[in-house]
């Protein structure tokens, strides 16, 4: 067992060492030099200015440095949670992305969790009920193939645009100043509804067709077959299959992430919702490389936990990964 | 015995699970497909024949399958006469703009461009394809020799392969494409499709590596060891074989998952330069607000294309799955 | 334009100096979270008695400091902060405003500061001064003696600033640059001496100024990371002049993109919108059968707006086949900017004069020389010039930055035109940032630019145009063309350093700039952008109208509007709908 | 005679058809004997004996009867069928390496299925422990996880398992296939303990392997293409066997000890006939290298000699010119 975790965590370490590094290269690796892209969104009146504005914002950025100097001060910057400034916002990033934190949060967080859940329970109902099967099947395929972009637009369309029910974009009313206070929170509350419906669909369709396929498969197995042989109840072979089919799709939650996360990018550009995907958006137009550095930063590292806690939480619900920690018996 | 050759855990599970992975809809199910065919081990040629009968004969009479497969040559047709027939240069402008539906312009035109969207949509029909293609066959040479690699190999090869799998899941493709397409100033649709095939591999080869643990294990490959045959030539003839059908179904899934990836993209702006795709499409009405001026027409149809396009896929895998597999055949 | 980005607007301001970018990036840590805390952020207006607007501001609110064009937020100058005068681009002239008069006496400038203007301290609208001259001294000594304060050019020929009671005299050395001090009073801000002189002269120039002290019509009441809100002031000085705010609150929010605005805008949660907005021609109108959106614009029908820049063909003149006047020539007469006019922009923008001009310059514009040297669009007469200038058929690239859908369009539009002539030419669209060092660098063919923003005289458009000399590196935002003409370029200086009084100088000498340039054709202007002004009549009425002789005010906030034309003599007009 | 197959038809479905995989098959068991079932792949074994406990979704019990210990055993009803398996009917089934829940430890999963039959699991743990040692399992079995045992440790868990509640029939599916010689036989001999103790009346169990079966069993039964082909004792299978087919079988084992495997036996050219439409008359016919004319009907399944029975005509006309010879040689004398 420690050996596994020993394992786990140096892989886990090495990944985030070379994420970090080539994150660290997106606004050094981009063509010409950030402080040039910075000075190109500003009017400059002569050429002698321009000059001296180079120098001064080399200084302000720390690029006047070597380039291995400048890897050191961002990993200490790393270390000290400071990612440097957004020089499209004018603020610290850590500032900024504290602050879509939140939006990001409330939508992923309900959407994975309720798609796994519910898209778990369909999808195994589905698998053993014929007339359920047939309305889940073609609906959950629907869901899962739709672009998120796709299925983002025509909710908005339908249900803000033409019936009004929502509202069509941001994250609350321009009016409403973010608090604690009802007014705020049902704003809130309504515009965070159909971007999360999209993200939501979308990934409960995956779900529930994973999982009915999955518990499929389990009723298929040899211990099923053999429960069955010895007159096991319907309801015992059910529950084996269906903890059995929760493991794999448990890891396919790993995987899902990254991809959920860059559905939810799109998903938030459509809907203008204020989390870390449109923000990532804004930074890309806005070509604002060290806010996309530290975005990306936090997402890399809020990923990697995700999959560290799925890897262990793995280990403890799935006993055959346990025996590959401690090595062979027979 | 030893019953350790399996690898257990995420890595060997996650082939199936990944089903739920939203979007990129990994094999559904094929922890069955896994599952070594029975009779797999000495196939006469006799025996095959027989099966390759049974394969078509089951195949034509999946109701799935032949569902699947229709559509997806209906966008074929579409994709590879769509020039053909499209009835405007894409770039074609009418006046007044923002056209509804009609018989002249099935799909209206745009606002303000005033451009045939019917037009445009079979062009970027076309170019999803394409990506799907390109995406599905490089992250599909990819992910199987890196899986079989690992898989086959072992060892501090396995472990580093792993590792260089688990950097590569963990990397946001985006951060990637923005980086790149900073440089590529004119990117093309080759580009996009090799770029998303690249970045989008380490399922298939978690998912090979561990077929090939199991396949390893099993006496065919043993005895063909004990010949003295050399490895590659006992991957390529003995394994490869009896992963066909799931690499089938892989490369189905990696050409529905990159075609969706390639909307992403193509959503944010990051797509190929200089074509109209579906993501450009979407990304165009969205930006030129489509949805509050009611032209639907430019937005609508190409999603429903794109949705119906991996639908079809998916269903098409389904069928298959359950062709090569007869424990899943509909009774 | 449609993801338009912190350039326009940030280019619409006067000049930028070092340290008023540098510093926010130095100590926009410290600065922006300690002051930030005593702007309360959560504060609910009644929708009735507020004025929402937006078009402006590209990312939230961080700085107040009317020193600071790149940094600021919207309603920094012209809500909090004031000039001495506004300039009025519709009627032409200039509105006396902290100044109530000001004179040339030969080498000295003398003006009268208002009476009975009270400094005021935000959010609590205590009455903390009285505006002096001393102030404006203050003011006017500060950009001297900053060399990072953004309005140091314009003052460079300043020898000495007093103030005694209301009456400011500055005396300039030799010959002043009448052009550049004249710019300097409508756009500088004049800031409180008593608290401004107490910062550091760090802070005086790009501190975050979170509780400003100021003088004008409205005070800053909250933040958020989505808008600043602003409520009247109460000890505003404008009913001198019979002006009042009828809202008690002003929000001037975060620019989302296009279709949110649109959205916001129709269903009534934003009044007043400066953003570009397509198809915004089609709601005016009604949609759908729908006429009851209630959106109002300048202009009741085309072009709908107010002219605000001018988008150039903009082509690197040192390179063949462009540093050939006859290709010029043939690329000019070959594009036909109405088919973009209407094609990509739906008519709410106008095609330019010949001479790039915008429209409030028309009296410079010298009707005959555009008769005699102006082009138009024509084929034909393209494929002539095209054979004189003995062009080899060389592959070309016209770029535009990724992204800006608007003009992908134009480009294609004009690629086509020019292709249809015999001119070789690939649209191309690279990131901003390489389309910018493109530019800067002078390794472009072709490319689209709008640098052009409004001013009171052609003098900085055609300093844009002949700015000499030319460096390996263009860094400021002319010249881009990289084209040399000496004699323009003196004819340029000239005109700065004519009194604006001798207009018949000031004619000749424009009249000459105008004839080179219509020979020469350095640039080829193509049409101009928008005022974008659009509102919503449900909440508030009595916008800017071009029907109402009243309603004729600029009805934009952006930088370079709000606090220096008359926006705020628009604000003033709206009341409950 | 505790086990009583009477014209037993179980038909398989398939979208080409039925398969009559078991096409009327007569034969019984008596108490405590073992009866080897064997026959190549697709000759309809397997089906034979899994369709005594359990018919799955294809299967279709189309015929016959079947009796046990004097009841008639409901194969073709599933629900009536339950209360029968593990208490009268149980499997050792082909896949019995891998016949347990991998997730579950062999104890709380045989916890589960004793308690999903309505059988108090305290109450027979004591018993099941010392049938884990009796088949030579470590005690601490029951709180492994399956995948911690080796395949042979899996079989044997579940051997017990399958045998807990003493049923009257055993089925042994393949028990021996995957395993070597020497644990083959450690297999055969646990099935003749299990017998030799009370836990099971009648054991059949199906093989490739006409060796182990004439180590292990009392009978031999050959089967061919659905039908059966020829039934007597171990000894008399093995040293006398009267129908070609089982002949054919034997002299392709090259050496005791080797099976024969699933793919069509090399010493028999062609192909068994399919199933789908079967040919009148005998179904070896094709593949016989003594048919002859009479092979066109079908030939009957009957005692030849006593307690051996064959479905040959050939056989049947060496028996009775065998007999005829007798009755000359008797008559002469």
């Amino acid at each position: 067992m420690r050996r596994y975790f020993f394992k786990k965590v140096v892989t886990y370490l090495v990944t985030f060492f070379v994420a970090t590094t080539i994150d660290w290269g997106i606004p050094h690796l981009m063509p010409g030099n950030p402080v040039e892209i910075y000075l190109g969104r500003f009017n400059i009146s002569s050429n002698a200015q321009y000059l001296a504005l180079q120098k001064t914002i080399s200084q302000a950025f720390g690029v006047n440095v070597p380039l291995w100097k400048q890897y050191l001060d961002f990993w200490s910057g790393v270390l000290h949670w400071n990612f440097g400034i957004s020089f499209y916002a004018t603020a610290p990033v850590t500032h900024i992305i504290a602050q879509a934190v939140p939006y990001t949060l409330a939508l992923l967080i309900p959407a994975i969790v309720l798609s796994y859940v519910l898209g778990n329970r369909i999808g195994a109902m589905a698998a053993r009920r014929k007339v359920l099967d047939n309305v889940v099947l073609p609906i959950g395929y629907l869901f899962q193939a739709a672009p998120f972009a796709w299925l983002a637009l025509a909710l908005s369309y339908f249900l803000a645009v033409r019936l009004r029910w929502f509202p069509p974009s941001l994250g609350s009313n321009p009016g409403i100043g973010a608090g604690w206070n009802w007014a705020f929170i049902w704003s809130a509350i309504r515009h965070w509804f159909l971007p999360f419906l999209s993200v939501f669909l979308v990934s409960f369709g995956g779900w529930a067709i994973g999982m009915r396929n999955l518990v499929i498969y389990e009723l298929e197995t040899d211990y099923a077959r053999y429960l069955r042989s010895l007159g096991a109840s319907q309801r015992l072979v059910r529950r084996y299959a269906y903890r059995n089919a929760v493991l794999p799709q448990l890891s396919g939650l790993a995987l899902a992430l990254g991809v959920v996360v860059g559905g939810n990018i799109v998903t938030e550009v459509v809907f203008q919702y204020p989390g870390l995907g449109h923000l990532i958006f804004l930074a890309i137009t806005n070509e604002d490389f060290f806010l996309l550095q530290g975005i990306f930063l936090f997402i890399i590292i809020g990923v990697l936990l995700a999959n560290f806690v799925i890897d262990i939480a793995y280990v403890l619900i799935d006993p055959r990964t346990r025996l590959s920690m401690t090595g062979a018996t027979a | 015995m030893s019953v350790n050759t399996e690898p257990t855990g995420p890595e060997a599970q996650a082939v199936a699970g990944n089903a739920g992975a939203a979007q990129v809809p990994v094999p559904p199910g094929e922890a069955g497909v896994m599952r070594p065919v029975p009779g797999g081990g000495s196939v006469s040629s006799v025996m095959q024949s027989r099966r390759r009968w049974e394969f078509m004969y089951f195949a034509v009479r999946n109701k799935k399958l032949m569902l699947g497969l229709v559509v997806e040559a209906v966008f074929v047709f579409i994709a590879i006469f769509g020039s053909a027939i499209a009835p405007y240069a894409s770039s074609k402008t009418f006046t007044p703009p923002g056209l509804h539906p009609s018989l002249n312009h099935l799909f209206g035109t745009t606002y303000p461009f005033g451009q045939d969207v019917f037009s445009q949509w079979l062009g970027g029909v076309r170019d999803s394809y394409l990506v799907g293609a390109l995406g599905a066959v490089s992250a599909g040479v990819i992910g199987l020799a890196v899986g079989f690699a690992a898989g086959w190999r072992g060892g501090w090869l396995d472990e580093l392969l792993q590792l260089l799998t688990n950097v590569v899941v963990c990397l946001p493709q985006l951060v990637l494409m923005i980086v790149i397409s900073a440089y590529q100033t004119n990117r093309s649709t080759l580009f996009e499709g090799v770029f998303i095939g690249v970045t989008g591999w380490p399922w298939v080869a978690r998912a090979v590596r561990a077929q090939t643990f199991t396949l390893k294990a099993r006496d065919f490959v043993d005895m063909a060891r004990m010949s003295g045959r050399r490895a590659t030539s006992i991957v390529l003839k003995d394994i490869a074989p009896n992963m066909a059908s799931y690499i089938f179904l892989v490369f189905v899934l990696l050409f529905a998952s990159s075609m969706l990836v390639a909307v992403n993209f193509d959503f944010l702006g990051l797509g190929p330069t200089g074509t109209m795709s579906i993501g450009d499409m979407m990304n165009l009405a969205n930006q030129w607000s489509a949805l509050q001026l009611h032209v639907w027409w430019w937005f609508l149809p190409p999603g429903a294309a794109m949705t119906l396009m991996v639908v079809a896929l998916l269903i098409t895998n389904v069928g298959l799955d359950e062709v090569f597999n007869p424990k899943l055949r509909q009774q | 334009m449609v993801i338009r980005k912190t350039k326009s607007v940030a280019r619409l301001g006067a000049a930028l100096t070092a340290a008023a970018l540098a510093a926010p990036l130095l100590g926009a840590v410290g600065s922006s979270a300690a002051s930030a805390s005593r702007i309360p952020s959560t504060t609910n207006y009644p929708r009735s008695e507020t004025l929402y607007t937006s078009g402006t501001a590209y990312s939230q609110p961080t700085n107040f400091n009317p020193n600071d064009p790149g940094a600021l937020y919207t309603g920094t100058m012209g809500l909090l902060y004031e000039p001495l005068f506004l300039y009025d681009p519709i009627h032409g002239g200039y509105k006396p405003w902290l100044a109530t008069s000001g004179k040339w006496q030969g080498n000295t400038y003398v003006m009268q500061i208002r009476n009975g203007v009270s400094w005021v301290a935000s959010p609590t609208q205590n009455v903390v001064g009285t505006l002096t001259g001393n102030d404006v001294a203050f003011s006017i000594k500060l950009a001297m003696t900053n060399p990072t304060d953004p309005w140091n050019s314009n003052v460079a020929s300043v020898a000495s600033v007093s103030a005694s009671g209301q009456t400011v005299t500055v005396t300039f050395k030799g010959t002043p640059a009448y052009t550049e001090w004249q710019d300097y009073l409508w756009h500088a801000p004049v800031l409180p001496a008593a608290q401004w002189g107490a910062l550091s002269s760090t802070d005086q120039i790009s501190g975050a100024n979170m509780t400003p002290v100021s003088t004008g019509p409205m005070t800053l009441d909250s933040t958020s990371s989505t808008q600043a809100c602003f409520q009247t002031n109460p000890h505003w000085w404008g009913a001198q002049l019979g002006l009042s705010f009828h809202f008690k609150y002003l929000c001037d929010v975060v620019n989302g993109s296009n279709n949110v605005e649109l959205a916001n805008l129709t269903t009534g949660q934003l009044d007043w919108s400066n953003n570009f907005l397509p198809g915004i021609s089609v709601l005016v109108n009604g949609l759908g059968g729908n006429s009851a959106y209630g959106i109002k614009t300048y202009y009741p029908k085309a072009p709908y707006m107010l002219s605000a820049n001018t988008a150039w063909l903009e082509m690197n003149t040192t390179k063949a086949p462009m540093n050939n006047v006859n290709f010029r020539r043939a690329v000019a007469a070959a594009i036909n900017p109405q088919s973009i006019v209407s094609g990509v922009y739906t008519n709410i923008v106008k095609a330019a004069n010949p001479t790039g001009l915008l429209p409030n310059l028309d009296k410079y514009i010298n009707k005959n020389v555009v008769k005699k040297y102006g082009f138009s669009y024509n084929p034909g007469l393209a494929k002539k010039y095209l054979k004189a200038s003995g062009y080899k058929g060389q592959k070309l690239t016209l770029e535009v930055p990724n992204g800006w859908t608007d003009w992908e369009a134009a480009i294609q539009n004009i690629s086509n035109q020019l292709n249809a002539v015999g001119i070789h030419v690939t649209p191309t669209y690279p990131q901003y940032s390489v389309r910018e060092s493109d530019l800067i660098n002078g390794t472009y063919d072709m490319a689209i630019d709008n640098n052009a923003g409004p001013d009171s005289t052609p003098w900085s458009y055609f300093q844009r145009v002949y700015n000499l000399p030319i460096l390996a590196k263009q860094g400021a935002t002319l010249n881009w063309e990289r084209y040399t003409d000496p004699k323009a370029w003196a004819l340029v200086q000239e005109a700065g350093r004519t009194p604006l009084s001798n207009g018949a100088k000031l004619d000749s000498i424009y009249s000459q700039l105008e004839t080179q340039f219509l020979q020469a054709l350095p640039q080829i202007p193509l049409w101009y952008n928008g005022a974008w002004f659009q509102a919503q009549s449900t909440v508030w009425a009595g916008y800017p109208s071009a029907l109402n002789k009243n309603d004729q005010y600029t009805p934009v906030m952006w930088g370079g509007w709000l606090g220096n034309m008359t926006t705020v003599y628009a604000l003033a007009q709206i009341q409950r709908a | 005679m505790s086990v009583k197959i009477d014209n037993l038809q179980i038909y398989y479905s398939t979208l080409r058809g039925e398969v009559k995989a078991v096409d009327g098959v007569s034969f019984s068991i008596g108490d405590g004997e073992i009866m080897g079932l064997a026959g190549e792949s697709g000759c309809g074994k397997s089906t034979l004996g899994n369709g005594l406990i359990f018919l799955e979704g294809r299967m279709r019990h189309a015929g016959g009867k079947v009796t046990l210990d004097g009841k008639e055993l409901p194969i073709g009803n599933p629900k009536a069928m339950e209360q029968h398996r593990l208490r009268s009917v149980s499997i050792i089934p082909q896949y019995a390496m891998s016949a347990l829940n991998p997730t579950r430890k062999i104890g709380r999963m045989t916890s589960d299925l004793l308690k999903s039959r309505g059988v108090d699991y305290k109450s027979v743990l004591e018993e099941f422990r010392r049938r884990i040692a009796l088949v030579g399992l470590p005690a601490d079995v029951l709180d492994r996880y399956p995948f911690e045992l080796s395949g042979g440790m899996r079989q044997r868990a579940t051997m017990v398992i399958s045998t807990l509640l003493n049923p009257s029939l055993l089925i042994g599916d393949e028990v021996t296939s995957a395993l070597d010689v020497s644990t083959q036989r450690a297999v055969g001999e646990m099935l003749m303990e299990f017998r030799d103790r009370g836990y099971v009346k009648s054991t059949i169990v199906i093989t490739h392997d006409l060796s182990i079966l004439a180590q292990i069993a009392d009978t031999i039964l050959i089967m061919y293409a659905g039908k059966l082909a020829e039934k007597a004792d171990a000894q008399t299978i093995v040293s006398n066997p009267l129908h070609p087919y089982t002949q054919q079988l034997l002299a392709s084992l090259p050496e005791v000890g080797l099976r024969y495997d699933e793919a069509p036996l090399v010493g028999i050219p062609g192909r068994p006939p399919s199933l789908l439409d079967p040919p009148k008359g005998c179904r070896f016919r094709d593949r016989c290298p003594v048919a002859f004319e009479q092979c066109a009907a079908e030939p009957p399944f009957v005692e030849l000699h006593p307690g051996h029975e064959v479905a040959c005509w050939k056989a049947i006309q060496d028996a009775q010119s065998f007999d005829e010879e007798r009755a000359t040689q008797g008559a002469a004398r």
